[in-house]
């Protein structure tokens, strides 16, 4: 049997791995789950600098998931270099780095850096919903993305993964742009935008006032954009938004994505990506299933 | 020891409104340390996030929490009873540093649903043979918890109605009776601790401060839980600190709040 | 203490009104709850003839929710005329007949005959995710919306509220769009796109494959985009998704909505409009408020 | 009578594996027809929609419905005990139609999890004086409800594996008892009921079928349940009908299956 899948030329040992800022650098949940277990680690989102993110409260729990709008906090690039990817590099599993960035040349200052260490992939986020300066705007309009992702590709010795926000209103038009742009791979999807207010306070639960929205609530249309997306383009899709088990990662798959990662539902069960992995093989036993391939986009 | 486990409910009462003391049968019960905090996981699917609670009381086998059913992960939680489950991930944070004041006189500062914490912190600074006396700041007489610092450790309340004890705050009371140490072991709302932590200054003395915030990992992934710091934190290279991880409880002159 | 809301004219009694789609012509949960107490009745999308909608299964459960692909089914404009509007009649309520169509000219056929009843308002349904003859595009493109908009304006001799999708890039362009295109009101959200796929079968849970995805899960998206809407446009707003109970409702309201519907909660206790009504009474006499109108946007 | 209500268990119990029989105490059973519905509504908040089970048994006080848990819904529903409440809204539907068939030869035809409304039509048959056979297809041995069943009517059983009775479903329990009647009164899956509807238009017989669809409402509201219909429908104006409420039961001739 297998379960193994390729992005863009990298092998993944199986298909599940942790979504951005839900598995810090992976060192915080080293001692709750087996690192080996995954087909990659992708690391929280990393800038040329280190960033301060925003104040708190910087999360408020909603029906069947979350907001965040941590603001994308990070020690820079030289840390992660330093302190991260050596641990990593310890465990059996793809590394790949999340890069956040304010401009496209902030972008490229950090995947300079990170092209001469041994992570297997970026992923780039352009979708954040809570940075203020511009960073939405890559993930909102097909043209900057498309243009975004040209400059990107052209700076990067390793494959692209683009993130794509769901807040647009087609997801096909954006896996489009990212595909014309040169990416090799896409993941969806990033959080909807959300707001919750505390309503004897008369005040918004975040102080950001909005955040982004992820957990098993947005699941439903997070398939839909997994198939509308892998429908549209050839290069393979990385498919998340809250999923909790493995149920749910063959959804994700049948729908499209060749690859799938857990987000939240980390913070509610250390152990998800383990037993999604472990529950991925059971079903492909159960059901004769050889090689995980003959899985993806297998819904009629 | 960080770990997501399945425990057993061997106490849930109610000791005053809307305030319980839940015992859990854990292995985790081992690992802990007064300050730290488990989070228990409400079983409702719409609610999926841990609620962090403090350690009130700890032997090998069991852990005892005091906790307010306020919103409605916490009143799901009270809802359960003697021989339920409840999953829990724990034990979780840094706690408050015994080895630090040895032979110092310790004053336990607790203000309302902060009061918990310092009776484990008090036991265990008596088994270290350290000297303290516990403040305890209520609402009104409801003094859930006071019997059980009494038999530890030397005992004053205060209450905001005057009810019981000195009529205001835990600073109110400290003033009222006197009493003198070299530090402050304290948890309450953020007034009270940044009252402590100017008293402290003030009076050359050292307050370990426990901090509160939303949290959605408890374990350092999420970066939800931070405080602003004076210093950049080694760890996030900003001036940011988690209160999960480097937390809960922090020397006040660390932190900016 | 006053609860009565008025939009473009129309005095509502309170700011509780039935989601249409959810409450059939009222007639159905007549029997289980007071349409007295209600604001408005809010009733299915009408066509100008009688819709068959689309194959089963139509409806399906999701995490905090549930997916809906009926595809419009309804008794056509005649028989709503002859039939719901005198049972309607009957109760101390607003009608607010909600109208659908493939085309300008169905939306106004419709329009014309519904002028000559004594309903109270309309609303314009141009964002139901179900249709697939071109409705979709009226409500995800600012510049056909605001056309549309004038068109059916013209024609009316109602109020016209336009109902928003929520499946767009930026809901405060098209709310714009709606009052530029002379709206009395705008109502949001109607459903987000969803998709569920039965892993064990291979199929997609709903014949239409795609639904739209209502219920407590969406309220976080339809709390954003009612405050993003609220804070764009100068007439009222009618906020809903999700709302279950009167702490959601007044959530709404802070947000920035005047009047708010109840949708799928319908379905899992009919008495949720009642219940909200009597809650928003029960928090504005907690907290002092003596005129409801002191609530709506009052967040900071 | 349609109405949300609490209802309290007073028996839940599996008679076979996943088959469990619950009975509740509620106003609402008094007002129960067979072939009526109600829905069950699980608590965890990540399930929202009712699950429209068929009425097994009523008498004045009490319902009794037999349910396979088989998904979330119905194994989260079987969790709960005696004493325990559940949320219902009933009673939902239009059932069998007794008077149509007073002074004919009933047959009652249920498959798999289709049986349990046959026991209650078969009780208010006998009431009513009407004559009538209960053919019971099962899957295999696990012949639950049949006892019930027996002390009624007489009663023929088929299983596919062939453990109990005629080897088979019920149209080969029918022909290898050589059964004779006026109208079917059927409830089982759709091959079944397609088999049904085929059968008794070559015998000339009267076919009233049960028919399942996912439902959200339950009440008539959403339109989520429809059947295709062969004439337009009254309510919906279009070839249309409301499993909900013009069925869940409907002569085999009306819908388009
Ligand atoms: C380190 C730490 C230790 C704590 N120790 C105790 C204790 O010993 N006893 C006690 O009664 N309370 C304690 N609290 C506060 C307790 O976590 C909250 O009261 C509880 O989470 C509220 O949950 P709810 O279900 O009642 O409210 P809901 O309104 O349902 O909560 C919604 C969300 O907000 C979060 N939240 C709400 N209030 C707080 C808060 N004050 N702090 C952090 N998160 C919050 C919840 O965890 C949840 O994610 C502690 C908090 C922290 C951070
Ligand atoms: C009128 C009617 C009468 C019924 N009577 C009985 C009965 O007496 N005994 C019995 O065991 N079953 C009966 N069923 C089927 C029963 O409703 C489903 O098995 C049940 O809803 C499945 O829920 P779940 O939680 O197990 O599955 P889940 O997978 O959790 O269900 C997800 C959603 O799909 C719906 N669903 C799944 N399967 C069905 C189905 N077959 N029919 C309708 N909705 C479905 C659920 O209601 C829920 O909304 C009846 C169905 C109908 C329509
Ligand atoms: C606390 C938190 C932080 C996140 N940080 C990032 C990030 O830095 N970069 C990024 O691309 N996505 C980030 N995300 C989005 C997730 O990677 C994921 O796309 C989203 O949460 C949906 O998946 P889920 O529902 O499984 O959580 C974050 C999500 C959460 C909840
Ligand atoms: C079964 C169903 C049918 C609906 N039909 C319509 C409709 O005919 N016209 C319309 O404008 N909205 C329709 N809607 C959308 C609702 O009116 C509402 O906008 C949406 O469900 C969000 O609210 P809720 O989460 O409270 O359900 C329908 C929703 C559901 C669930
Ligand atoms: S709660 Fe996630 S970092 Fe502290
Ligand atoms: S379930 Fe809503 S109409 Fe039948």
């Amino acid at each position: 049997m297998n379960l193994s899948v390729n992005i863009a030329g990298v092998t993944l040992k199986n298909p599940v791995v942790t979504a951005s800022g839900t598995f810090g650098s992976g060192f915080e949940y080293s001692e709750m789950t087996d690192l080996n277990k995954l087909g990659a680690v992708v690391t929280k989102g990393v800038a040329n600098v280190p960033w301060e993110g925003n104040p708190t409260p910087r999360v408020a729990e909603v029906y069947g998931g979350m907001l965040n709008a941590i603001g994308l906090e990070n020690p820079g690039v030289d840390v992660f270099i330093e302190r991260d990817i050596p641990f990593l590099r310890k465990f059996d599993t793809r590394i790949i780095a999340n890069v956040c960035g304010h401009s496209v040349e902030e972008y490229i200052e950090t995947i300079e850096k990170l092209n001469e260490t041994d992570v297997d992939m970026f992923e780039m986020n352009f979708s954040c919903p809570n940075v203020k300066q511009g960073a939405i705007a890559f993930g909102q309009d097909p043209h900057v993305l498309e243009a975004t992702a040209k400059a990107v590709k052209a700076a990067s010795k390793k494959p692209v993964i683009i993130k794509l926000s769901p807040n647009v209103t087609s997801i096909k038009d954006m896996a489009l742009a990212a595909e014309a742009g040169g990416a090799d791979a896409i993941s969806l999807i990033n959080t909807l935008i959300g707001m919750k207010i505390d309503i004897n306070k008369r005040k918004f639960v975040l102080a950001n006032k909005t955040g982004g929205f992820s957990g098993p609530a947005v699941k439903p249309v997070a398939v839909r954009m997994v198939y509308e997306a892998s429908h549209a383009v050839k290069i393979p899709v990385i498919g998340m938004g809250g999923i909790s088990d493995a149920d749910d990662a063959i959804e994700f798959i049948l729908a499209g994505a060749t690859a799938v990662a857990v987000g939240t539902m980390n913070f509610i069960d250390p152990q998800t990506t383990a037993k999604v992995a472990a529950g991925i093989e059971a079903y492909m036993k159960k059901y004769n299933v050889e090689d995980i391939k003959e899985l993806v986009g297998a819904v009629s | 020891m960080k770990k997501k486990v399945s425990a057993v409910i061997t106490e849930q009462t109610e000791l005053a409104p809307h305030i319980y003391s839940l015992r859990l049968k854990t292995e985790l019960a081992a690992y802990a340390c007064p300050g730290q905090f488990i989070g228990i996981y409400p079983r409702d699917g719409s609610r999926l996030l841990m609620r962090p609670i403090s350690i009130c009381d700890a032997d090998n086998e069991e852990l005892r929490m005091v906790y307010r059913a306020g919103g409605k992960g916490t009143i799901e939680i009270s809802s359960y009873k003697e021989g339920d489950t409840l999953d829990i991930l724990g034990v979780l944070g840094n706690g408050y540093d015994i080895n630090a004041v040895s032979g110092k006189k310790v004053l336990l500062l607790g203000g309302g649903i902060g009061i918990p914490p310092m009776l484990y912190a008090a036991k265990k600074l008596k088994s270290a043979g350290i000297d303290c006396n516990a403040v305890l700041g209520y609402a009104d007489g409801n003094t859930f918890l006071k019997d059980d610092f009494e038999s530890v450790c030397p005992t004053f309340v205060a209450s905001m109605d005057g009810s019981v004890g000195t009529k205001g705050t835990v600073i109110d009371a400290i003033n009222a009776e006197d009493l003198k140490g070299d530090a402050f072991f304290s948890c309450g709302p953020m007034p009270m601790l940044k009252a402590v932590k100017a008293y402290a200054a003030e009076h050359s003395m050292k307050a370990y401060i426990s901090l509160e915030e939303r949290m959605a990992c408890g374990v350092g992934a999420c970066l939800g839980c931070v405080v602003k710091t004076n210093e950049t934190d080694g760890h996030t290279h900003v001036k940011n600190t988690r209160i999960c991880t480097e937390g809960p409880v922090f020397e006040a002159e660390v932190v900016d709040i």
